[in-house]
């Protein structure tokens, strides 16, 4: 018992190492990629994108079967219906994004300098929405998520290219971020990675738990246990709640910055999103 | 956007596979709300499929079909450009039909 | 019948002040079994548990593994203290379990 | 930790079926149906509704087909999970290898009720059906397929799990 925690222990000290004193994106991005593609051999980098079914024939078989005809295909037709659909001034949500909103999805989220916050995508379609008359949407689920679906749809398999620019609030942004991700919390006490880095490709009972690497790339996703489509952030929430912890709130500096260091992690895999999982 | 139904016919050597998928909550009746309040059974009863208005196959659906269902079949025949059609009846009398071309 | 034989082991074991009666390990298999409570089952592997998880060690022999009670009960409580890199949660300081409960998981997994 | 070789990127009929939603052009996709006149509403009275509600693979059949006698047969083909990933969606699907079937049926034995979906195979289709079905529990999923008025099946034991974290 002794001797397999402490190989668990040395397992999982690799992508904690680089304990920061000064920020640096570019390094830990090395090391994390590198980590995992260390510890799964036979998995190429690209793949991680795939998440839980580079290590699970029988649950990759099913994904096959059921991503043959998706069932987030409604949330992406709804999604170009309403992305296409202009507001009250004669707009729309193109007007809004660099290329008119298409192919774009892979840069976010992604600081601004005007806030200096950081800005994900589903934060994006709510300024978007702000800056012509309409109310703000829920940021986890509805016709947001199928924006979101739609617009991501269209990067399909481009590299995630999120950048953190060299202003001190960024970096701190993406610091932040990176302690979220390595904090234990809540009443079981386990951080982001001690299920998507400590634990990752293992099983959990019957699931088995995606790597950190990749993660964020086939979201907005569908999953079966929501019976629809939500995003990051709603999965962020029910993360924390299933450790028992607060959730932050959907639209925190919290999550902003989790999703801005765990998407940076993702940097090079190609978006694969909107995906499908259990 | 109720009742959407995405279709997918593709004839290659001499049949056609048919793909769908039909926007339905399918509730089971055995589901609880967030309130514990039971969601009330609903769900589709009977699908068909037609090609050129003739009858290729006839489902019976109950509460234990999944949500959105897929399915996939193929018959016999068939060429581009012919059309599908896609009807179906739920259990509270709500009907939607669609049809498409084979590709 | 495991039960029983369990009674006996434990009563061989000059350590064992009081035997574990077959309704604590009854009790101790429903709290390792069950989600909201031990959901050991989740991470360890044990005989008769049902598509048990991969993530901590497999619990076989466990009187062999952790012979030491005090210990084994010091691992359920926190074991973190123990091993900071670990990923069990404490499930007494946290108040998971209450020290009964950590008790009768116990008694179930000596019989494991 | 057993890694499969890895699966780059995504299958292809996924991004057929993306790129043909994002266009909005392929045949069908997403037509709102509701005002289209172009097929009849099926006739509900067709519904075989005494076969839904029966608790028991004999009493499905016999409601179903007029017959409980069935017969296990390597002729029925069937794909169903060992382990279902979610049983809210399980992909089964059965291919019979039979002249004149005429219907077919697939039963998840331990749901509240057995009949999961049933299917009338006119001539010229072929007696091969992919769907998603639920399961509350872990079951035996049977196939049964009516081949020259006989009945013949295909099962499986697939196993519907807890999530991890309760």
């Amino acid at each position: 018992m002794k001797l397999a925690l402490i190989v668990l222990a040395s397992l999982w000290a690799a992508p904690l190492a680089q304990a920061a004193s000064q920020p640096d994106p570019a390094a830990d991005l090395q090391g994390f990629q590198g980590y995992f593609l260390k510890r799964f051999p036979k998995v190429p980098l690209a793949a991680y994108v795939n998440g839980p079914y580079n290590f699970s024939k029988s649950e990759r078989d099913q994904w096959k079967q059921i991503i043959e005809f998706p069932p987030y295909a409604f949330a992406v037709a709804d999604g170009k219906t309403l992305f296409d659909t202009k507001f009250a001034n004669g707009k729309t949500y193109a007007s809004c994004f660099p290329n008119g909103g298409i192919g774009i999805a892979q840069t976010y989220p992604m600081f601004d300098a005007k806030t200096g916050r950081v800005v994900p995508l589903g934060v994006a379609i709510n300024r978007c929405r702000v800056a012509n008359g309409a109310a703000k949407l829920s940021l986890t689920t509805g016709k947001l998520a199928d924006i979101e679906a739609y617009m991501t749809s269209t990067s399909d398999g481009k590299p995630i290219d999120v950048v953190v620019p060299h202003d001190p609030r960024a970096l701190a942004a993406y610091q932040a971020g990176k302690e979220y991700f390595y904090s234990r919390r809540g009443q079981l006490n386990f951080s982001c990675a001690s299920c998507h880095v400590q634990a990752a490709g293992m099983h959990l009972r019957g699931d088995v738990l995606a790597p950190a690497l990749g993660l964020t790339a086939s979201f907005p996703l569908y999953r079966s246990s929501w019976g629809d489509v939500g995003t990051l952030v709603r999965r962020f929430i029910g993360c924390n709640k299933k450790v028992k912890a607060e959730p932050e709130a959907a639209d925190s500096t919290a999550y902003r910055d989790l999703a801005y260091f765990m998407t940076y992690m993702n940097n090079g895999l190609p978006i694969a999103g909107p995906g499908a999982r259990p | 956007m109720a009742h959407q139904i995405l279709v997918h016919a593709m004839s290659s050597g001499g049949s056609t596979t048919v793909e769908a998928l039909i926007k339905h909550p399918m509730d089971s009746g055995f589901v609880k709300d967030k309130a514990g309040k039971i969601i009330p059974a609903h769900y589709i009863e009977v699908i068909e499929f037609t090609h050129k208005g003739k009858i290729v196959l006839t489902g019976y659906w109950g509460p234990a079909v999944s949500k959105n269902p897929f399915i996939k079949f193929s018959f016999k025949g068939g060429k581009s450009g012919d059309p599908i059609g896609i009807s179906w009846v739920d259990n509270k009398g709500e009907t939607a039909a669609t049809s498409s071309n084979i590709m | 019948m495991k039960a029983i034989a369990a009674i006996f082991v434990v009563c061989l074991m000059p350590c064992a002040a009081l035997a574990a009666t077959p309704a604590e390990i009854a009790a101790g298999q429903k709290i390792a079994e069950t989600t909201t409570l031990g959901n050991c089952d989740a991470c360890h592997m044990f005989q008769g548990a049902d598509e048990a998880g991969n993530i901590g060690p497999v619990l076989k022999d466990v009187r062999a593994m952790v012979p030491d009670r005090k210990l084994f009960y010091a691992i359920i409580y926190d074991e973190e203290a123990r091993n900071p890199q670990t990923i069990m949660p404490a499930f007494g300081k946290n108040q998971i379990l209450t020290p009964k409960q950590i008790n009768e998981v116990i008694d179930f997994m000596y019989t494991k | 930790m057993t890694e499969i070789e890895g699966l780059i990127l995504s299958a292809p009929s996924r991004r057929t079926v993306l790129a043909a939603v994002a266009a909005g052009t392929a045949a069908g996709l997403m037509r709102p149906a509701l005002s289209f006149a172009a097929a009849a509403a099926p006739r509900a009275s067709s519904y075989p509704a005494k076969a839904f509600i029966q608790h028991s693979q004999d009493a499905t059949l016999q409601a179903m087909f007029g017959t409980s006698s069935v017969t296990a047969s390597a002729d029925v083909k069937m794909d169903a999970p060992d382990i279902a990933e979610n049983g809210a969606v399980v992909p089964v699907s059965f291919d019979a290898n039979a002249p004149k079937v005429t219907a077919a049926a697939i039963l998840a034995l331990d749901n509240p009720f057995v009949m999961a979906c049933a299917y009338k195979i006119p001539e010229g289709t072929s007696p091969a059906i992919a769907s998603r079905i639920k399961l509350g529990k872990t079951t035996k999923v049977v196939s049964v397929v009516q081949s020259g008025g006989k009945l013949m099946s295909a099962s499986k034991q697939v196993k519907v799990t807890l999530g991890g974290c309760g």
